[in-house]
């Protein structure tokens, strides 16, 4: 019964596929990718719709006010009428724009946002495409959203456009190391490359409380830190939206746009976004196993879902409580900082690897991060010799 | 009559005469660093196919060749393109035919 | 190995291809130099070796490429004397072909069937880099660490 | 502490050695520290040698062997080492206290001097060789000491290197030395191929000992004279006398030291160390090599005395005393007594650096004059030196009962009288004892009696810190003679390794009476001939023609002059002739040639070659203007030459195959 309800998809899905029995190999492959992407695109694209009505309530409950309230109930409904409202928009393209390049922009940058989505387990059995390299493959198609920006900035031929872009690309440059690096020590200490293997290998529980989710180890537990901030970086919020900050450069690359291809741009934002956390579920979290091994019995999908969302909350809840960083000191975090921390973490799995992947392994690790980290934090501090902010006003 | 190895081939071959269209007849100096890799990644196509079509060995070198090739290519384009960007600020030129101070 | 599917995507690659020597806009054609490479990588997945693929995309689409248009946008001058095209280099890369194409047909011994194989896992290439091909691999790092440093220095602001 | 020295007995030499360094180092203001670093090395040096001879007085035959290797060439290894035996011992002894009191006597001799601390650097290297050569147990080693003394001497010698005639002296004795040293030398690589081994004492495989004396073969006779030639040398032996009185142009107290009591006897002392090497074959203690040894002494030792005579220089009247006195060494060694040769060697020692140091002291004294004539009556001006210096003077003479050189002398002539050859050698001998009491009573009334002449009228009495040593080395001088008593002969016994017994009838034997009617002969004779003696000599009034030929050394540095120094020119002028027009005509013979084919050759070059050439270069400027065109500079051009290349390979192949 329990095992039914965990894999009520998978068994939806062969069941859709039986129909096509005797038709071709190619055929049965062909339908299983569509309904793969099927599934993914009406699955994330209802989390679109819910999490940017629930960006604007919980904000709006963080900053003191109700948020949308007017579409529906509790303004559930709002979505719906913004997406009505971006369909009907002008869509307007610059005179002197490269129409070519402007217009495959939105496309190129959804499509890798949509790719990444496909390699992470979701569930049980329920990775819609297993490939061998799919840590490889998240990030080979991710890198591709760097071209976009640039082909959005340039094919805008507009000086903030262009500006946005450059900061993006620089930024994202510069923060995909550490999220890649971040991730090697799980890769080489589970010695796969492949979504599937690393979940497993999160199974089990210590005690029958402790689940071996690759964040309780103190290796761990600073590469999801760092995966964490990357990945905040790399799908621009805040505090690192310094690409879109309207208050800079109106709003980066997509300044040019408007209507439905501004529509994509946010939409690929946000389906980057559950990408990057998916991962960070799938490297860190123990993917769809449950927290305790009492709660087993819950869909595994289920599971998922619910850390996807407490990540996800946690992006709003920064949003809500940080001011922008500025962009040299955001390049400096990321060289000075991020990157010694996350080679540390390499280290630091290595040293847990060879001392048993016991608790003296565990306390080992966590010596080598402190002592880095305390390292890092003597030599880093600027020993306040920024200027005190002075405030000009009009007079 | 031909065999999907040839096809890859010609696929290859033609990918390589791309390549060397783009090195020969653009005159911005980017082209020619665009060709060259074109040049490369068809090698490296051929690398893979023949590995494909080849005796399955105890190791697949023409994988092995292929990685390597990326990578040096990678180290190829890279001092490639900051030569094109030192010889823009020195000259202010990126077109090939102006670069002739080695003429005899 | 379908065929068809190895047609189209020859078709798909080499206009990409194509379009990347030709095109008259710079962006346009660093573009297609991108989505030529992902044709490229795209034979590799056909042929089985998907991390070489993945590797490709990772390296050409997602450094190369932005290097490339990152040069173009700082060489960007008036454009208009940078887009000659020597008709020559045509008649040079034909004939390279058809000579390669003769070249292909002439061989008789490339009509193989394709083997089975096994599939190339990311974990045997991992173990074949740390072990066989180790000095290799400790090359290509010193490689690009030099290239990295030799990048920087080259684009370095010249002190006058 | 005994066998702490005689296990590294290689220390003795090597204080002196760094003592010599260390003053070196101090430089030119250390006056003061460098006499004391000098003198502390030879306390120290002689301490260590008191302590290396009282086992070898404890154990009769005593030797101490300390071999090493040098290197190794090949199969071969060079085996050096140290030995310390009765003989060596007795040599340590002799050395370091005489040169003891000659380093404290040069404190007050050389206190003028502005190079104060080098003589003393250079007497510290001199000690320091001088022991090396004596407990040497190889005879390499011993060559290499032996070199070091005589570099050490013509240093001393040339010490006043201002003056030409010091200078002169120097380049003399080195040259003379060396010469003897070729034979020395070449005799050593003899010894080495015949033998395999340059060590003296190495547990039976020596070269002195019976296994390796038996290699020798038919090259027995030729070795030890080879060796003996340089002895000959170092000991001033004639033919290669002439060196030593010349060579008193240097500090008195550098004659007492090498010239008189160390460095000289050197050549005594190599005799008797390889003494087996003459011994070999030996037929009623008579060998060839020993013959001639014999004569050479005989010869050294008459003509000597005679040359003695007739000097002025107080310093050369020592000097010739000293030839002649090596000479009766070289009889003694010769005619097989080889202690006797020892004694007289250790006992002139002290007597002759005790007379050298009281000639030192009347120099002083007399502002540095050294001429005979000029001086007189100076025994009440001087006592202390007078009677130090009669002493001495006795000693020499062979004054029967209370001198050491009495009955070492005594010893030589009772060897000499019972060679089996001949006597004549006994016969001269006698004679020489005779000449030896008359020189040296005409010194001693001509310097310290009758008036006084121009040189002492201002004369005094030497600091305490130069007579001191004088008393000390008339004290040894008087001592041996005590202990040196025939009645007792423990040091005969101690260095040949018989035991000893006391015997007062060898007190009186018949050679005794002999020479004691000599000597008394020889001094009456001398005070009643040299009575008057003034500005002239008697004996230049008596025989004017035999003194002159006596006064300039019997015309031998001239007949060296006129026939080898002559000879020698000679060769260097016909060498100069053939250099200068035989050789020097081929060059320019050679070199006109050569100009000639130059012009020659400039001529096709510069009329065929240059102006084909100029031809081509034009020629091949146009063709590089043509070619350069190929070299556009356009890497794109180039590209694609390398296509069309490719082609064309193709092609080829397309043709071929």
């Amino acid at each position: 019964m329990v095992n039914s309800i965990d894999q009520v998809f998978v068994a939806t899905k062969q069941w859709l596929i039986s129909w096509l029995a005797g038709t071709p190999d190619w055929i049965v492959q062909i339908a299983s990718a569509l309904i793969n992407i099927g599934a993914l695109l009406g699955v994330f694209l209802t989390m679109f719709a819910a999490i940017s009505v629930l960006e604007r309530k919980i904000l709006g409950r963080i900053q003191n006010r109700y948020g949308p309230n007017r579409v529906g109930p509790f303004g559930l409904f709002q979505p719906v009428a913004d997406g009505i409202k971006m369909l009907i928009k002008e869509d307007i393209v610059p005179a002197r724009a490269d129409k070519v390049v402007h217009f495959l922009a939105p496309i190129v940058i959804a499509a890798a946002a949509i790719l990444t989505l496909g390699v992470i387990p979701y569930g049980r059995n329920m990775t819609p495409f297993s490939i061998d390299g799919g840590i490889l493959f998240f990030f080979a198609v991710g890198s591709t959203t760097e071209l976009a920006v640039f082909m959005a900035g340039w094919g805008s031929n507009n000086k903030f456009s262009m500006l946005g872009a450059m900061r993006a690309i620089a930024q994202m440059f510069s923060y995909e190391i550490p999220l890649i690096v971040t991730v090697l020590p799980v890769v080489m200490v589970t010695g796969s490359l492949t979504p599937d293997k690393i979940v497993a290998a999160q199974h089990g529980y210590s005690l029958g409380i402790i689940p071996h989710w690759f964040v309780i180890k103190p290796w761990g537990f600073a590469a999801f830190i760092l995966f964490f901030v990357s990945g905040l970086v790399e799908s621009n919020r805040t505090p690192f939206d310094v690409p879109e900050g309207e208050s800079e450069i109106v709003a980066g690359h997509m300044t040019e746009y408007s209507g439905f291809k501004y529509a994509t741009f946010f939409l690929a934002e946000y389906l980057g976004m559950f990408a990057v956390s998916g991962l960070a579920v799938t490297l860190f979290l123990g993917g769809w196993q449950a927290p305790l091994g009492l709660l087993e019995f819950v869909p595994s999908y289920l599971w998922f879902f619910l850390k996807l969302s407490v990540l996800l909350f946690v992006y709003i809840w920064l949003r809500g409580t940080l001011p922008r960083m500025r962009v040299d000191q955001m390049m400096n975090f990321a060289w000075k900082f991020m990157l010694p921390m996350s080679f540390t973490c390499i280290l630091a799995a290595a040293v847990w690897h060879y001392t048993g992947r016991g608790w003296v392994g565990w306390l080992w690790s966590l010596g080598v991060i402190a002592i880095v980290y305390l390292t890092l934090s003597i030599l880093l501090d600027t020993k306040k010799k920024f200027a005190p902010r002075t405030y000009r006003f009009a007079e | 009559m031909t065999s999907t190895l040839s096809i890859l081939l010609v696929v290859s071959a033609a990918l390589f005469c791309t390549g060397l269209l783009a090195a020969l007849s653009r005159r911005h100096a980017i082209f020619i660093l665009i060709g060259i890799e074109m040049m490369l990644a068809a090698a490296n196509l051929n690398f893979i196919a023949f590995w494909r079509f080849g005796p399955q060995s105890a190791q697949p070198i023409g994988v092995m060749v292929a990685i390597f090739a990326i990578a040096i290519a990678a180290a190829e384009a890279a001092v490639g393109l900051a030569m094109v960007i030192a010889v823009y600020r020195h000259y202010r030129t990126t077109n090939v035919d102006e670069l002739d101070q080695l003429k005899g | 190995m379908n065929i068809v599917a190895l047609i189209i995507l020859a078709i798909f690659t080499l206009a990409a291809a194509l379009a990347a020597a030709t095109l008259p806009k710079l962006m346009h054609a660093a573009l297609s130099f991108a989505v030529a490479f992902v044709g490229v990588a795209a034979f590799y997945f056909l042929l089985g070796a998907e991390f070489v693929g993945l590797v490709q995309v990772f390296v050409y689409v997602g450094a190369v490429a932005v290097l490339v248009v990152f040069t173009i946008l700082l060489t960007r001058t008036d454009a208009q004397k940078d887009r000659g095209f020597n008709w020559s280099g045509v008649l040079v890369a034909i004939a390279v072909f058809v000579g390669l194409l003769w070249a292909i047909f002439k061989t008789q011994s490339l009509a193989i069937n394709l083997p089975k194989a096994e599939p190339l896992t990311v974990a045997r290439i991992g173990e074949l880099l740390m072990t066989s091909y180790v000095w290799p691999l400790q090359c290509v790092g010193v490689l690009l660490t030099a290239a990295l440093i030799g990048a920087l220095i080259l684009v370095m602001e010249e002190k006058r | 502490m005994n066998s702490l020295i005689v296990n590294n007995i290689w220390l003795i030499p090597a204080i002196p050695l760094a003592a010599s360094v260390l003053i070196l180092g101090f430089g030119k203001s250390a006056r003061i520290e460098g006499a004391a670093v000098a003198i502390a090395g030879q306390i120290i040096a002689l301490t260590m040698s008191i302590f290396a001879f009282v086992p070898t007085l404890q154990t009769h035959g005593f030797r101490a062997i300390q071999n090493f290797t040098w290197f190794t060439f090949g199969d071969h290894a060079l085996r050096i080492g140290f030995v310390l035996d009765p003989l060596a011992a007795a040599m340590l002894l002799m050395i370091t206290l005489v040169g003891l009191c000659i380093f404290i006597f040069s404190i007050g001799y050389m206190s003028e001097d502005k190079n104060f601390h080098r003589f003393f650097a250079y007497l510290s290297f001199f000690s320091g060789a001088m022991l090396g050569v004596v407990i040497s147990n190889n005879l390499l080693l011993l060559f290499v000491f032996w070199e070091l003394v005589g570099l050490a001497s013509y240093l001393l010698i040339g010490f006043w290197i201002d003056r030409p005639s010091a200078a002169a002296a120097a380049k003399k004795a080195f040259i003379t030395t060396r010469i003897g040293d070729m034979g020395f030398f070449v005799g050593l690589l003899w010894l080495y191929q015949r033998s395999g081994t340059l060590l003296f004492y190495n547990n039976g495989g020596g070269c002195l000992e019976n296994a390796g004396l038996i290699l020798l073969g038919a090259s027995a006779t030729f070795i030890p004279l080879l060796i003996f030639c340089g002895a000959v040398g170092k000991s001033g032996q004639f033919p290669l006398h002439v060196w030593l009185p010349d060579a008193m142009e240097g500090p008195t107290p550098v004659s007492a030291l090498i010239h008189a009591a160390t460095m000289v006897a050197a050549g005594v002392f190599l005799v008797a160390r390889v003494y087996p090497l003459f011994a070999v074959g030996a037929v009623n203690g008579v060998t060839s090599s020993l013959t001639v040894v014999v004569w050479i002494g005989v010869t050294t030792a008459l003509m000597a005395s005679l040359i003695a005579i007739a000097q002025f220089d107080i310093k050369r009247i020592l000097a010739y005393s000293t030839v002649s006195q090596l000479g009766l060494m070289m009889v003694s060694l010769g005619v097989g007594g080889v202690a006797a040769g020892i004694m007289h060697l250790l006992a002139h020692g002290f007597f002759k650096a005790l007379l050298f140091l009281g000639a030192g002291s009347v120099i002083h004294g007399c502002h540095h004059e050294q001429d005979i004539r000029k001086m007189g009556g100076l025994r009440r001006l001087m006592p202390v030196t007078f009677a130090t210096y009669a002493i001495g003077m006795m000693a020499l003479s062979g004054v029967p009962f209370f001198f050491s050189g009495a009955w070492t002398k005594e010893e030589i002539l009772d060897a000499t009288s019972h060679w089996p050859k001949s006597h004549l050698p006994y016969y001269l001998m006698l004679v020489g004892v005779v000449l030896t009491a008359l020189y040296m009573t005409r010194q001693v009334i001509y310097v310290f009696f009758g008036n006084r002449r121009a040189a002492s009228e201002h004369a005094h009495e030497s600091p305490a810190i130069m007579t001191l040593p004088l008393i000390v080395l008339a004290f040894c001088a008087v001592a041996l003679g005590v202990v040196l008593t025939p009645a007792w002969p423990w040091l005969d016994s101690y260095l040949t390794g018989h035991s000893a017994h006391f015997d007062s009838h060898l007190l009186i034997q018949s050679t005794v009476f002999v020479s004691l009617v000599l000597v008394g002969a020889g001094i009456a004779f001398g005070v009643w001939f040299y009575r008057r003696s003034g500005e002239t000599d008697p004996l230049q009034h008596a025989q004017p023609a035999l003194f002159r030929f006596l006064e300039n050394k019997m015309w031998i540095d001239e007949l060296y002059a006129r026939t080898i120094i002559a000879f020698a020119k000679m060769l260097a002028r016909v060498s100069d002739w053939m250099d200068r027009y035989f050789w020097d005509g081929i060059v320019r013979g050679l070199g006109a040639l050569g100009n000639i084919f130059g012009s020659l050759t400039t001529t096709v070059d510069e009329r065929g070659i240059n102006a084909g050439v100029d031809e081509g270069t034009v020629g091949a400027r146009e063709l590089g203007r043509v070619g350069s065109v190929l070299h556009s500079g356009q890497i794109q051009t180039y590209l694609g030459v390398i296509a069309i290349g490719m082609i064309a390979l193709l092609l080829l192949y397309a043709w071929l195959a």
